[in-house]
């Protein structure tokens, strides 16, 4: 592979990536929108387009036509640029992150230290963005959403140690293809780590946290801060803030995936694996956030750092304690360890 | 004792986390329930009391007013008004024009439970939506009118 | 936590929560002093639909101010329109037949029960769960349906009059509320397990805004609020009213203080409300649903009266004044949630803004019954 | 109940039982204004809660009065006059100008426990209508001070704060006075 295909080739995905990421921000509204509205027992957006299917193309339009406002008081530097900040680390975490066993943008071997180091200036986005609105509100958002964060990455980094003890590699794709079947999901392969699925619900609800999801939708918290950090922002700054917040979500639900559910590995022998069940995997996880979503109340910030504190924290530690162990007393076959 | 409440909260929270879910999934597969409004909709319940309307006579078609205007006075919101005149040798007062403000009528049905002739009635109109305020004082006697002719081109 | 933020030599900052706001149901605004997350000092301003209902009503005949009743508190319209002929009725000394209040009974407790699904859905959604309020909704509609089936009305009732109601109920009426009920039978269960069971809202519920007893008389607190403090008081059974002496009902109260006992002091009621509705329906007695002898013209004996029914919210009180003519000298309306709002200033102090918004909306403010 | 009615009597100018069935209440007690407190305190060490402060405008009502009883005294002169087969006298013109008109003060007292509602009551003069507030003794009476301070203008002496209330902020009239209008 020369040096000018290499660089097309990384056009061509970024490009792709965005894309992907736009469109599919826009359609995980609609996907949202559905879900909850028969959790409710109502149908949800029907009226644009069949099932409402152009409803996020019109919702589209919609905000960028909108006018961006910039409201008196703020920081215009900050205020500028705070959506970018969450959503460009969003669409570069995607360019490690593989579809398939060949679609993916650029795979490097710290594949895994990458996405959590974008993943870290994402909460950098949401601070800068609270604070460059001068707002009080979107000032209390913005501190929830810091101490929110740095909570819940001590866990979730606790957790994907663990996962990189047994795997042996930083990089996604050697991950998943150390998991060629249902048997050998990092979920289930309790010979690695007792506590295997314990630590997928401890991920997964770090990722919930990291993004800013209900039940931990601290930042946002409609009913008390009206809409959190991005309450002085109209037409595409408020666009771009929402297609980070569901980039996020993506990101969050490959890497749970790619790490405990086999990534783009078929889960029997007799189907071949490739993008699908990839798509397939995380479209289900994020049909699951969805479900959350619109099935608790919010907790509080009390709440939600004793959880992290009280319960995450230590069982991750333990995870990891006794994982290390089994890996010393009985190395992996499978495995790299 | 104290781990014990840890484990019991820790694991009592997460069934009833469970439980949640369990739930909103059922009613997930369930029918909707809700009426797409501009597509279909609901019939109004015979005592439903929208604005009030004239009733005619079944047999003249002329409307059952006398014009005694007990409408008029029990009303709170004074939202009615009503003409009446005698023409030349007729025994009773001819209605002559009977005005709804509805802007200001609170739909309390006062005015139909004061009438002693059964000359006002509650239409079955929720549609209400116009353009100006002037759109809501409503000409009953007109309303009638319409409504006859109506009738009358449908026979 | 309260020494933390009433400590002296805090910078503090003021947050105006509304008039407009999701959390205030209304155009209520609360002026927040707060030290980060903490209030200092919370002090609630009335008044943005204040419309005077007190001076309409001297200047309207007694039946007149009949639909304004229904406009004090549009959740539990009948309940407000029961407090004020009940009062009227009481001055002009009119005989009520005993049909008329088991309908009015029925009535008004399928309106609490109305009240309170609507208050548990937006409860559930001022802490952040939007799902419970559609499932509320769902059943309250049915409600709706049937009070709109009798009174020709879906919020602005306007059912009773003097020595009656308006028109009497059918068969329909009778079999849709036994339906109804038990379908509510059904959904309780599910609602508990989703909301009251779970460990977020126990978290966020439990020891959470403590308001004592002491304080709640000191301010004058009814209703649920109240009885979520131990206070076993409700006009229902301690100022017996109507037909109520003849049903067999519990009181719940609750002796914590907290915003989850003023919750499932609530849900209980609805419990509650049901069986009273069972009852009515099962010994409804025919007869007249209106005095005869109810003169056209309304003229109460110079003096004054006052008289209370339980409302959705609590005590719900007229007082009037009557000089003999046909219209009220003075008409005092004595709503609920005035008196229970007015606590809230010195229960949120040292609160955390989450917590005092749980704690705001476990009192079941309905604005415009706070205004008048 | 027969000591807190006692003890009332002590402070209060009349205390009289009322029908309940005919008026809704137990007891009407009259105090002076500066009594309110009292009156306040006693229930309160007896366990009662404040249900609602209100006022009441008697504008005319000392004119009505004074009319009322010129024109009884003339009806009993004249049927005197009859009977003593005299002229009967002229009517005289009731001068009503002297007469200072009043507002009086409802203050609606209940008890959780029992069943036994205390109305307290108390008359000022309309032209300055002043009492002291009650609200170190029921911090909720404040709302209601601040209430009827609005309605009324009746200006409760130790109130924290009575800048309009419920109407806006900038409103100088009080609109349930009986000669206010729209």
């Amino acid at each position: 592979m020369n040096a000018s295909t290499e660089v097309y080739r990384l056009i061509a995905f970024l490009v792709g990536l965005i894309a992907f990421a736009a469109l599919n921000a826009a359609y995980l509204v609609w996907l949202e929108r559905k879900v909850c509205g028969h959790i409710q027992r109502r149908i949800g957006p029907k009226e644009v387009g069949p099932y409402g299917l152009l409803q996020p193309i019109a919702d589209g339009i919609k905000l960028m036509t909108k006018q961006v406002m910039l409201p008196p008081q703020v920081d215009p530097v900050l205020f500028r640029i705070a959506p970018a900040l969450v959503l460009i680390p969003a669409v570069m975490s995607f360019v490690v992150i593989p579809f398939s066993e060949n679609l993916v943008a650029r795979e490097i071997n710290v594949g895994l230290l990458m996405v959590f180091a974008f993943a870290s200036v994402n909460v950098l986005g949401l601070l800068v963005g609270g604070w460059g609105s001068a707002n009080k509100y979107a000032v209390i958002s913005a501190a929830r959403c810091v101490s929110q964060n740095v909570a819940y990455e001590i866990p979730m980094l606790i957790t994907v140690i663990t996962m990189v003890m047994i795997t042996g590699t930083m990089n996604l794709n050697e991950i998943v293809m150390q998991q060629p079947d249902i048997t050998r999901w990092y979920v289930f392969r309790f010979t690695a780590s007792p506590l295997a699925p314990v630590a997928f619900i401890i991920f997964f609800i770090c990722s919930l946290a990291e993004t800013n999801r209900a039940p931990f939708d601290l930042g946002e918290a409609e009913s008390e801060l009206i809409a959190g950090f991005h309450t002085e922002y109209s037409g595409m700054g408020f666009g771009l803030f929402f297609m980070g917040e569901y980039a996020n979500i993506v990101i969050g639900t490959s890497l749970a995936t790619i790490l405990f559910l086999g990534g783009w590995q078929s889960p029997v022998p007799f189907i071949p694996g490739g993008w699908w069940w990839f798509l397939a995997k995380v479209y289900f996880l994020i049909f699951c956030v969805m479900w959350i979503r619109w099935t608790y109340p919010r907790t509080t910030l009390w709440g939600l750092l004793n959880l992290s504190w009280k319960i995450l924290i230590p069982i991750s530690l333990l995870n990891l304690l006794l994982t290390g162990g089994m890996l010393k007393l009985m190395p992996l076959a499978g495995g790299a360890g | 004792m104290i781990m014990g409440a840890y484990f019991k909260d820790l694991f009592g929270g997460f069934w009833s986390l469970i439980v949640g879910l369990a739930i909103t999934i059922k009613y997930f597969f369930q029918p909707v329930v809700t009426l797409q409004y501009p597509h279909e909709s609901l019939k109004m319940t015979p005592r439903f009391r929208g604005h009030i309307d004239l009733v005619a006579d079944p047999g003249t078609g002329e409307p059952l007013c006398i014009v005694c205007g007990m409408c008029q006075r029990s009303c709170p919101s004074g939202c009615i008004s009503l003409k009446g005149e005698k023409p030349e040798g007729a025994k009773k007062k001819v209605l002559t024009a009977y005005t709804l403000d509805f802007t200001r009528c609170s739909l309390c049905g006062l005015c139909v439970e004061s009438c002693n002739f059964g000359a006002i009635d509650f239409s079955k109109e929720y549609n209400l939506a116009g353009p100006s305020r002037e759109a809501y004082v409503f000409d009953l006697l007109k309303r009638l009118k319409d409504r006859r002719s109506n009738a009358d081109a449908d026979a | 936590m309260s020494e933390l933020a009433l400590s002296p030599n805090q910078e503090t900052f003021v947050l105006n929560l509304g008039p407009q706001h999701p959390a205030t149901h209304g155009v209520l605004r609360v002026k927040l002093v707060m030290d980060g997350e903490y209030i200092v000092s919370a002090e609630p301003v009335l008044g943005y639909i204040h419309r005077m209902h007190e001076k309409m009503g001297e200047n309207r005949t007694w039946a007149q101010f009949m639909p304004n009743t229904g406009r004090l508190d549009y959740l539990g319209a009948l309940s407000y329109n029961h407090g004020y002929v009940k009062a009227v009725e009481r001055a002009a000394g009119i005989e009520v037949p005993e049909r008329a209040e088991y309908i009015r009974v029925i009535t008004v407790e399928l309106n609490r029960i109305a009240s309170h699904l609507l208050w548990f859905g937006a409860f559930v959604l001022d802490l952040g769960g939007f799902t419970p309020l559609l499932y509320a909704f769902d059943d309250r509609e049915m409600i709706l349906d049937l009070l709109e089936s009798v009174t020709g009305a879906r919020l602005t009732f306007c059912y009773f009059r003097f020595g009656g109601v308006y028109n009497d109920i059918d068969d329909d009426f009778v079999t849709g509320t036994r339906e109804f009920i038990k379908r509510l039978r059904k959904r309780l269960p599910d609602y508990h397990n989703l909301v009251t069971k779970n460990i977020i809202m126990i978290k966020r519920l439990k020891d959470v805004g403590v308001i004592s007893a002491e304080m709640c008389r000191k301010y004058g607190a009814t209703g649920p609020v109240a009885r979520g403090s131990g206070i076993d008081y409700d006009v229902r059974r301690s100022e017996p009213y109507s037909v109520y002496p003849e049903f067999d009902f519990d009181i719940p109260v609750y002796h914590e203080g907290d915003s989850m006992a003023r919750y499932m002091v609530r849900m209980d009621e609805i419990e509650q409300s049901m069986r009273i509705v069972e009852q009515a329906l099962d010994r409804l007695p025919d007869g007249p649903v209106k005095a005869e002898k109810v003169p056209k013209i309304i003229k109460p004996a110079p003096g004054d009266y006052y008289s209370v029914v339980e409302a959705a919210r609590g005590t719900f009180g007229v007082r009037l004044v009557s000089d003999g003519t046909n219209t009220p000298y003075r008409l005092k309306l004595r709503s609920p949630t005035f008196s229970n709002l007015s606590l809230f200033g010195e229960a949120a102090r040292g609160m955390l803004l989450a917590d005092a918004l749980a704690l705001m909306g476990s009192l079941d403010l309905v604005i415009p019954e706070i205004d008048r | 109940m027969e000591e807190l009615v006692a003890r009332l009597e002590e402070i209060a100018a009349s205390v009289s039982r009322a029908d309940y069935d005919a008026k809704g209440y137990h007891l009407d007690v009259t105090v002076a204004p500066d009594d309110v407190e009292k009156a306040a305190l006693v229930l309160d060490e007896a366990g009662y809660t404040l249900e609602a402060i209100t006022g009441v405008d008697w504008l005319g009502e000392a004119a009505r009065k004074a009319e009322a009883e010129a024109k009884a005294a003339y009806a009993a002169a004249k049927k005197a006059a009859e009977e003593a087969g005299e002229e009967p006298p002229e009517m005289e013109p009731v001068d009503t100008s002297g007469l200072k008109d009043e507002m009086e003060i409802v203050y609606d007292y209940t008890s959780y426990s029992h069943l036994f509602r205390v109305m307290v009551r108390c008359r000022v003069d309309r032209d300055n209508p002043e009492l002291p507030s009650i609200h170190q003794v029921f911090p909720g009476a404040d709302w209601h001070e601040k209430e009827t301070h609005d309605f009324f203008g009746i200006v409760f002496t130790g109130n924290p704060d009575l800048s309009p209330f419920l109407l806006p902020e900038d409103a100088d009239y009080h609109p349930l006075r009986k000669d206010f209008s729209a």
